[in-house]
């Protein structure tokens, strides 16, 4: 027996691609610190390598690593998302390091670990290579999150996410055991064909804990906000989208097509989709901290994307697909945007202290704009054809009061995005904010715009993509 | 005229995006080249649309310069713009209230670049939403056109400008997200029904729908539009937004907005629904009664003269819904032509309003008196406004009123004679609210030396003075162009799904034109 | 003839025009124009008029104004025995009127000057719109037009508080009747298909009994706006507010009466609704009581004329209410000679006493003003019904109508009536022209007007002298050439009306109108030239009655109380302030408010304090868990 | 042999400990502690389990967990480090910036 065929590393590729550019990262880094400034664009190119690679093996299927590695199309298409959000984080946050005299290599080589071990969340075929990697994840965000170590909100919302992520995860490694004792083994695919016994189901459950915990799902979500608002702001931009995605796609790869929705969850996900909305909302209505806002709603978007997976059905699973793809988009730009305004030391996330931003700083102003209004779920930006299609789905499952709960919520939502325009358009400027956008950053944000409306204007590319990517 | 295979209505949509373009790369110090810029726009918008009146072929109901490109090809959405009796004076209003709009917005001196993007963006969707017969591009143009209009009131309005811009924006929200499940649904069964997934307008009329459901997607369509028209009791945020919004910004809202909620009735509300037409007939019938006489009344006792007009729009819109649930001939006619002729007359109060308030920058009725002496002209006009408000005849507001409740009495007679007390009202707080303004003796010594009207405000009073004769003494062009697709209207709204719109012949298609040029 | 029908339409519409968009070229020239405007089309109508004598009719489209399906207006005109009476009635009076005001408001401003004749020409545009009018809904347009003119016009002054309010409230006022025209218009259209008179008369026999009462009784509701009468006159008196030729030619020869006007010409359906017409003529007789009472005590001079026209629009609708519509627009024919002579008489004083109209205050101006004086008396005589002047014919040929139809406690009241009238109006005369000037200062400034304006008014005493012999006419005089049109339709209804002079009992009838007139203006010589008995004793004597015809039995008062101040109240206090504010906004703001407040809430569970944070995630398996297994 | 229910009993107990010192101790190295605690848990059943089928999976699965829990001891160590330094303490009551 051989530890590893040819055909199990080429499959792997890409990550590979990026384990090597983290690990040059990281020597470059260690050896010249001068030459740090650079490392964003080297990170880049490891991504763009990386994504080429993707590219190139895009519908090659298969299992690598005996049963633990699956890729298929979903997989590819998986990595292409969080490549694409690794590759905006790094390209941008060069400005924000510089700005914070954090331009450390240990920041990309974090986001590189932390990409590529979403690339295996998504292909995963066990439950154990799941487990394995959302820790890896973890333990990059972790320290990601305290990255700015002599910023006191860094430093605890890194200890806020340690410890309830921790703690969280332990649930999950007694679900899976009991699973494990349940189904015999930690495949997906003899899960699938298990008898459900009550055991099993609540091993399920339990495993299903640190799932709706990265989703920020509602009861689960109680660090998001502290965790969303304390992190650096690129950190915050990374976390939120690609990690959340890289669960997404977990979550269609597993609970949906594999074990199926109807008998097993639903009940469980429209209790969690209702809370999220609810409680997600609901706390952002009166949040004066704009990052803190954001962190609220991303919760009410995991209980917009759990109406869509609620569904169950295939529409379902593209909806969701395209859900997080669009979520990604939104909120990587509307942090990165954040990041900018926020200026030196993230002092200024307060509505009160972004107020009139929009008349020095018009298109800076306008760019947050679309990425809240996409938010919001207004037409002509992604967001509404991602929540549209996630709605449709459901609609069609005849989960016709979900929908009808989720449209007033987002009606509901729109007060908050709203209250952000509102500051940052219809204020005076009550003091000069001196903010320096720099390229990298303008770039990122110009494009992230672009993708937003196009998009949300002419969605077929990219919705077909998506859904060409489920079998 | 022959338009050839001229994609107007894609040129109209979009032709006032090419103005923002051109704008943003305006130094936003050049103000007046920004203001020159937007209204040469406008006005070379309206120049465009007027061929839509000369070009469109009378007697026939169908959608005529349809245009139809595939949209989100895996969602069955197509790019379907087409305009028939019904909208093709609503896009005439909407240039023309959009260029006098424009140049009525010469006052506004704080960020005049995002205003006037702000303007021309607005002006694209609403074209927009009365073109597209696809039900998301629809419902796309309708929701985005909120973005602009918000910041409108929001940015440039008065003193509670944001609580009025927040209430209008989610309280048309609240509304449309219902609509929005209504019209997912109807998009599954038509996918039950054919297999084919569509948001056509004439596919998805073809729809033969479950009776018992038909009320609730009736009411989550009525809600929607009823509040955007506003029928009472939903019209709380109308006398915030109109007080609030800038003077163009009242204009646009009063005159093309409100009656985007009587067209979304028109076309998709009855249309879709003919059994819960029936069934909550008298219920919007009373509504729209209620309306009537309730805005009136209240109207009746405004301090602030923009509320006032604002009121009497409620009462205004409220006989527009009459006539439109009336459902014959004459009162839909009416009530179509009402539409706009209420876009035109309360348009043109609230320009005059506007005017005043540049000069004193108050609207308060008891800060005013004795106006008619100082500024004739401004008095004049303002005097033809009213009337044309409080429908007298020969001015259009007569037309559309009287031949709504006419036809409205034929078919219920109760409900038309309590409409009928608005003529008796609107004179009321028109007249009332005219002679607190401008009659008696000057009063109050800072409108002693108040200027009359100068060039521009004069041009723009004069052309909007135009439609109100023309309409009120030879309504003919409007009402035979009306006619055939009020008649299709009223039989699909009673339910003679034979009658189903059927496509024009001929097909403007944009990509296929743009290869035909190239390959010239 | 169309053409013909166009220019009497259009031209004082062109003059219209003219004044109003270049008032300030026309400034002091603006007579030049207007004058000329009306005279054309008064000669032009004269034109008219002897064609239709000669038998001609006409009756056609210029083009068509509304048309939806099977509901059709044209802009149309009818020329028929009517309107040719009114065209010719309405022009000539205004030519006069018009040339007086050249006299009369030398005094305004440049603009000020163009402006009037702008609204006088416009005025009878519209007049004549409404009578020329082939349909209701155009004869509705001239209808609300003079509404219009009238509003702008006793607005004229309009920095007068009373002039604006006045013009406020005859607008009002005539919307609520029209209100009723309108409503009958519907029926009209419901229940016949047209509301073009040709085809509303040829079909109107379809009409039920009910129909054709609520229909005529609804038109009648416009009339009483229109032609103030009871419950809508209110707006008259007031309406004296305007320039005093304006008085004369809207609110007493011509635009008042059109009221009456549109009964007759609608006289095919009053025909078939017996009780309407007894509504209309009952109306009519109390108004005209009621209206002359008030004017008893008046000391205003102007707001005596206004009842004093109230109260003839009474006599008016008496006359078409039993049937006898020629009676009834002879009156209103001779009616436009001499009130609208008196009021040009009046406004003649008020010119030479810069606008003083107290009663109280002249006396003894015949020595000033000789022209004037006479042409008055001229008039007042003419209305008090004294032969062979024109009030006589025609207000005799009513009250004839009146008993012979059976009505006799209308005829009762009608006489009265009469002496009331002859009563009033030469209690005026004696008040002003005659006895001892009361103030001397006002005695001091009075002197005769130019012949600009004694000339209109020598003219129109020369009509009301002499108009009212055409009921000698061969043919039945005037009212025959009428009853030309009334009869085709009559199904003699009304045999014996007309022509009633030659019976016996007829004489009668006459002996004692013209008895009851001698008698009024005998007890007003005797009371005021004589004091005896002396008006102040019974004055007092009579306190009560005095003071509440005085105040004109405050009806002013009881509508405000009654329908105005509760409206206002209601829609300011609860509507607006409660219903709007407190419970509809409020309902809208709270749910927003709610939200917050939810919001505020909600968010106070993330406590930011990690082993609760670890509790909710114990808590959230609980719970889902629990789901699991339960579901 | 002892039966699998017994192992997961103890299992549970251990778990519940590590779970119940989470949720009342104040001292983020403890609550870390416990957490390793309540890994170890379930650890115990996954080799349980193993032991039961007779096969590797659940062994080398806790020697995976093992290696996780040592990469997040070490990074989490740095974490209460780095928050001693700041905030002078490891009581979690002093992380109180961020609420609502």
């Amino acid at each position: 027996m051989v530890l590893a065929s040819t055909k199990d590393i080429y499959l792997i590729l890409p990550e590979i691609a990026l384990l090597v550019t983290a690990a040059v990262v990281v020597i470059v880094d260690a050896y010249s610190r001068k030459r740090g400034s650079f490392l964003n664009i080297l990170s880049s190119i490891g991504v763009i390598v990386a994504a080429y690679l993707n590219f190139k093996l895009y519908g090659d299927h298969g299992y690598a690593f005996g049963s633990i590695i699956y890729r298929d199309k979903l997989a590819y298409f998986a990595n292409y998302v969080f490549l694409f959000c690794a590759f905006i984080t790094c390209f941008y946050a060069r400005d924000y390091l510089l700005r914070e005299n954090r331009d450390y290599g240990e920041f990309y080589a974090l986001v590189l670990f932390a990409t590529l071990s979403m690339m295996f969340v998504a292909s995963s075929a066990s439950l154990l290579m799941f487990f394995l990697s959302l820790e890896v994840v973890s333990v990059c965000l972790y320290a990601l999150a305290g990255f700015v170590r002599d910023r006191d909100l860094c430093v605890e919302s890194a200890l806020k996410y340690l410890l309830v992520g921790a703690f969280s995860a332990a649930f999950s490694v007694l679900g899976m055991a009991m699973v494990y004792y349940a189904a015999g083994s930690l495949d997906i695919s003899a899960i699938s064909r298990a008898d459900i016994t009550p055991f099993l189901a609540v091993g399920l459950v339990l495993f299903a804990v640190s799932i709706f915990f990265k989703l920020s799902a509602a009861p689960f979500h109680f660090w998001a906000p502290d965790v969303y608002q304390g992190a650096p702001a690129p950190v915050t931009g990374f976390m939120m989208t690609a990690a959340k995605a890289a669960i997404f796609f977990f979550v269609v790869r597993f609970f949906m097509m594999a074990l199926g929705v109807k008998e097993l969850w639903l009940s469980v996900l429209i209790f969690v989709s209702v809370v999220s909305m609810v409680i997600g909302n609901f706390s952002a209505i009166r949040q004066m901290d704009v990052k803190r806002l954001l962190a609220y709603s991303s919760i009410a978007h995991a209980g917009y994307a759990m109406v869509a997976i609620a569904s169950g059905t295939k529409y379902g699973e593209v909806a969701t697909v395209f859900y997080a793809v669009a979520y990604c988009l939104m909120n990587l730009g509307a942090f990165a945007v954040i990041s900018v305004l926020a200026g030196k030391d993230e002092r200024y996330v307060n509505l009160e202290d972004l107020q009139g931003v929009a008349v020095e700083h018009p298109v800076l102003a306008a760019a947050l704009g679309v990425f809240l209004f996409s938010l919001a779920g207004m037409p002509g930006t992604i967001g509404f054809i991602s929540k549209f299609y996630a709605f449709a789905a459901a609609f069609k499952a005849g989960l016709y009061g979900l929908v009808l709960f989720a449209l007033i919520n987002s009606a509901i939502a729109a007060y908050y995005y709203l209250k952000v325009v509102y500051y940052m358009f219809m204020r005076e400027p009550k003091k000069s904010i001196n903010v320096q956008v720099g390229v990298a950053t303008g770039i990122a944000v110009l494009l992230l715009v672009a993708v937003v409306i196009q998009s949300g204007i002419t969605p077929d590319y990219l919705f077909n993509f998506a859904r060409m990517s489920l079998p | 005229m022959e338009m050839g295979n001229f994609p107007i209505l894609s040129v109209l949509t979009f032709f006032p995006l090419v103005g923002v373009a051109i704008i943003a790369f305006i130094n936003r110090e050049n103000v007046n080249v920004i203001r020159w810029t937007a209204f040469v726009i406008s006005v070379i918008e309206f120049i465009i649309s007027i061929p839509l009146y000369f070009a469109f072929k009378l007697g026939t109901p169908q959608f005529q310069f349809v245009e139809k490109l595939p949209w989100i090809k895996s969602w069955g959405a197509y790019y379907y713009m087409g305009i028939d009796g019904i909208t093709l004076f609503l896009v005439l209003l909407t240039t023309f209230l959009t260029m006098l709009s424009i140049l009525a917005s010469w006052s506004i001196n704080k960020r005049v670049k995002e205003y006037m993007i702000s303007f021309l963006f607005l002006e694209t969707t609403m074209i927009g939403v009365f073109c597209a017969l696809d039900l998301l591009l629809f419902y796309l143009f309708w929701e985005v056109m909120l973005i602009p209009m918000f910041l409108l009131i929001g940015v440039w309005g008065g003193p509670r400008r944001v609580y009025a811009a927040i209430k209008f924006f989610l309280y048309t929200m609240v509304g449309s997200v219902l609509m929005l499940g209504a019209i997912i649904y109807l998009y599954w069964m038509h996918y039950k029904a054919t297999g084919t997934l569509s948001f056509e307008l004439m596919e998805l009329l073809k729809l033969k729908l479950d009776p018992r459901v038909v009320p609730f997607l009736f009411l989550a369509f009525a809600l929607a539009f009823a509040i955007k028209v506003p029928m009472w009791p939903f019209h709380t945020w109308l006398p915030d937004a109109h007080v609030e919004a800038p003077t163009a910004g009242s204009v646009i809202l009063a005159g093309i907005l409100l009656k985007m909620g009587t067209y979304g009735f028109m076309r998709f509300c009855m249309p879709f629904f003919p059994a819960a037409v029936q069934k909550f007939a008298i219920l919007f019938l009373a509504l729209a009664v209620i309306g009537i006489i309730y805005g009136a009344l209240v109207a009746l006792v405004q301090e602030d003269i923009k509320k006032l007009v604002a009121y009497s729009s409620v009462s205004h819109l409220g006989t527009c819904m009459l006539g439109l649930f009336a459902l014959n001939l004459q009162s839909v006619s009416g009530g179509l032509l009402q539409m706009i002729n209420h876009g035109i007359s309360t348009g043109a109060l609230f320009l005059l309003v506007g005017m005043i308030y540049d000069r004193r920058h108050t609207r308060l009725i008891k800060e005013y008196g004795g106006i008619a002496k100082v500024m004739p002209i401004y008095a004049t006009f303002f005097m033809i406004a009213v009337f044309s408000s409080c429908g007298l005849p020969g001015l259009n507001g007569f037309v559309g009123e009287f031949l709504t409740l006419l036809g409205a009495f034929k078919t219920y007679p109760l409900f038309a004679v309590l409409g009928a007390t608005a003529t008796v009202l609107s004179a009321a707080y028109l007249l009332w609210m005219y002679k607190r303004v401008f009659f008696h003796e000057i009063t109050n010594p800072e409108n002693m030396k108040l200027k009359d009207l100068n060039l521009r405000e004069f041009i723009i009073m004069v052309l909007i003075v135009i439609p109100m004769f023309w309409i009120g003494l030879y309504p003919k062009p409007f009402l035979e162009r009306m006619q055939p697709s009020v008649e299709a209207f009223i039989k699909l709204a009673k339910g003679e799904k034979s009658v189903v719109y059927q496509m024009e012949g001929r097909k403007v298609n944009l990509a296929s034109l743009i290869s035909e040029k190239l390959e010239r | 003839m169309l053409k013909l029908i166009l220019a009497v339409i259009l031209i004082p519409l062109a003059g219209a025009m003219i004044n109003g968009l270049f008032c300030w070229k026309t400034k002091r020239k603006a007579h030049l124009i207007a004058v000329p405007a009306i005279a054309i089309p008064a000669v032009i109508s004269l034109v008219l008029f002897w064609k239709v004598a000669h038998g001609q009719r006409f009756d056609g489209t210029f083009y068509w104004w509304i048309s939806v399906g099977n509901f059709r207006i044209p802009i149309g005109f009818l020329l028929d025995e009517l309107s040719a009476v009114m065209i010719v009635t309405v022009t000539f009076v205004a030519t006069w009127i018009h040339i007086y005001s050249i006299g009369y408001m030398d005094h305004e401003t440049d603009r000020g000057y163009a402006k009037y004749f702008c609204y006088l020409n416009f005025f009878v545009f519209f007049m004549l719109t409404l009578v020329l009018a082939n349909n209701y809904l155009l004869m509705f347009v001239g209808w609300e037009g003079v509404g219009l003119c009238s509003y702008l016009l006793i607005g004229y002054w309009y920095e007068k508080a009373s002039a604006a309010n006045a013009g406020m409230k005859a607008f009002i006022t005539n919307r609520v009747g029209d209100f009723g025209f309108m409503i009958a218009l519907f029926l009209l259209y419901k229940h016949l298909g047209s509301l073009i008179y040709h085809d509303v008369f040829a079909s109107a026999h379809e009409l039920t009994l009910p129909l054709a009462t609520l229909i005529t009784l609804l038109l009648f509701m416009g009339a009483t706006g229109k032609s103030a009468q009871i419950p809508l006159y209110v707006w008259l008196p007031d309406a004296m507010e305007g320039p005093t030729p304006v008085s004369s030619l809207i609110h007493a020869a011509t635009m008042v009466t059109a009221g009456v006007y549109m009964v007759a010409r609608s006289h095919v359906l009053y025909n078939l609704a017996p009780f309407s017409m007894e509504v209309v003529a009952s109306i009519g007789a109390a108004t005209a009581m009621f209206a002359a009472s008030m004017a008893l005590v008046n000391n205003d001079l102007k707001r005596v004329l206004a009842y004093s026209t109230v109260s003839q629009l009474g006599y008016m609708f008496v006359g078409v209410g039993v049937g006898a519509y020629a009676a009834g627009v002879f009156h209103l024919f001779t009616h436009a000679f001499f009130k609208g002579l008196m009021f040009l008489c009046a406004g003649s004083v008020m010119h030479a006493l810069h606008g003083e109209l107290d009663m109280q205050k002249m006396g003894g101006l015949y020595n000033k003003m000789k022209i004037t004086a006479i042409t008055f008396i001229i008039g007042a005589l003419a209305i008090s019904g004294v032969p062979p002047l024109a009030g006589f014919w025609s207000k005799d040929s009513i009250l004839h109508h009146a008993f012979v139809s059976g009505h006799k406690i209308i005829w009762f009241v009608g006489t009265v009536t009469a002496a009331m009238t002859a009563f009033y109006m030469f209690r005026l005369i004696f008040l002003t022209f005659f006895g001892e000037p009361r103030d001397k200062h006002i005695y001091e400034i009075a002197h005769e007007n130019p012949p600009v304006m004694t000339i209109p008014l020598m003219v129109l005493a020369f009509f009301s002298a002499t108009v009212g012999l055409l009921a000698l006419l061969p043919g039945g005089g005037f009212e025959g050439f009428l009853n030309r049109l009334f009869e085709a339709a009559h199904h003699g209804a009304e045999h014996a009306a007309h022509g009633g002079h030659e019976a016996g009992g007829a004489a009668v009838l006459i002996l004692i109108s013209v008895l009851v007139a001698f008698m009024g203006i005998g007890l007003a010589y005797a009371m005021y030239m004589k004091h005896t008995p002396d008006p102040k004793k019974l004055t007092e004597r009579f306190r009560p009655i005095y003071t509440l015809l005085y105040n004109r039995y405050y009806v002013d008062e009881l509508y405000f109380a009654l329908f105005i101040n509760p409206t206002v109240g209601i829609s300011r206090h609860v509507l607006w302030k409660i219903v709007d504010v407190l419970i509809i906004d409020g309902i809208v703001n709270g749910v927003a408010r709610l939200c917050s407040l939810v919001g505020n809430l909600i968010r106070k569970i993330h406590t930011g304090f990690i082993p609760d944070y670890a509790w909710a995630i114990l808590v959230g398996i609980i719970i889902v868990c629990g789901l699991k297994i339960i579901f | 042999m002892i039966p699998v229910s017994w192992i997961f009993a103890l299992s549970v107990l251990v778990f519940a400990t590590g779970a119940l010192g989470v949720l009342i101790r104040k001292n983020a190295i403890v609550m870390f502690l416990c957490i390793e605690l309540m890994l170890n848990g379930a650890n115990i059943f996954f080799v349980g389990v193993s032991k039961m089928r007779g096969a590797a999976e659940g062994h080398i699965f806790v020697l995976f967990m093992m290696a996780i829990a040592a990469a997040e001891a070490a990074i989490g160590m740095a974490i209460i480090t780095a928050f001693y330094r700041r905030k002078g303490g490891v009581e979690v009551d002093r992380a109180d910036l961020m609420k609502w």
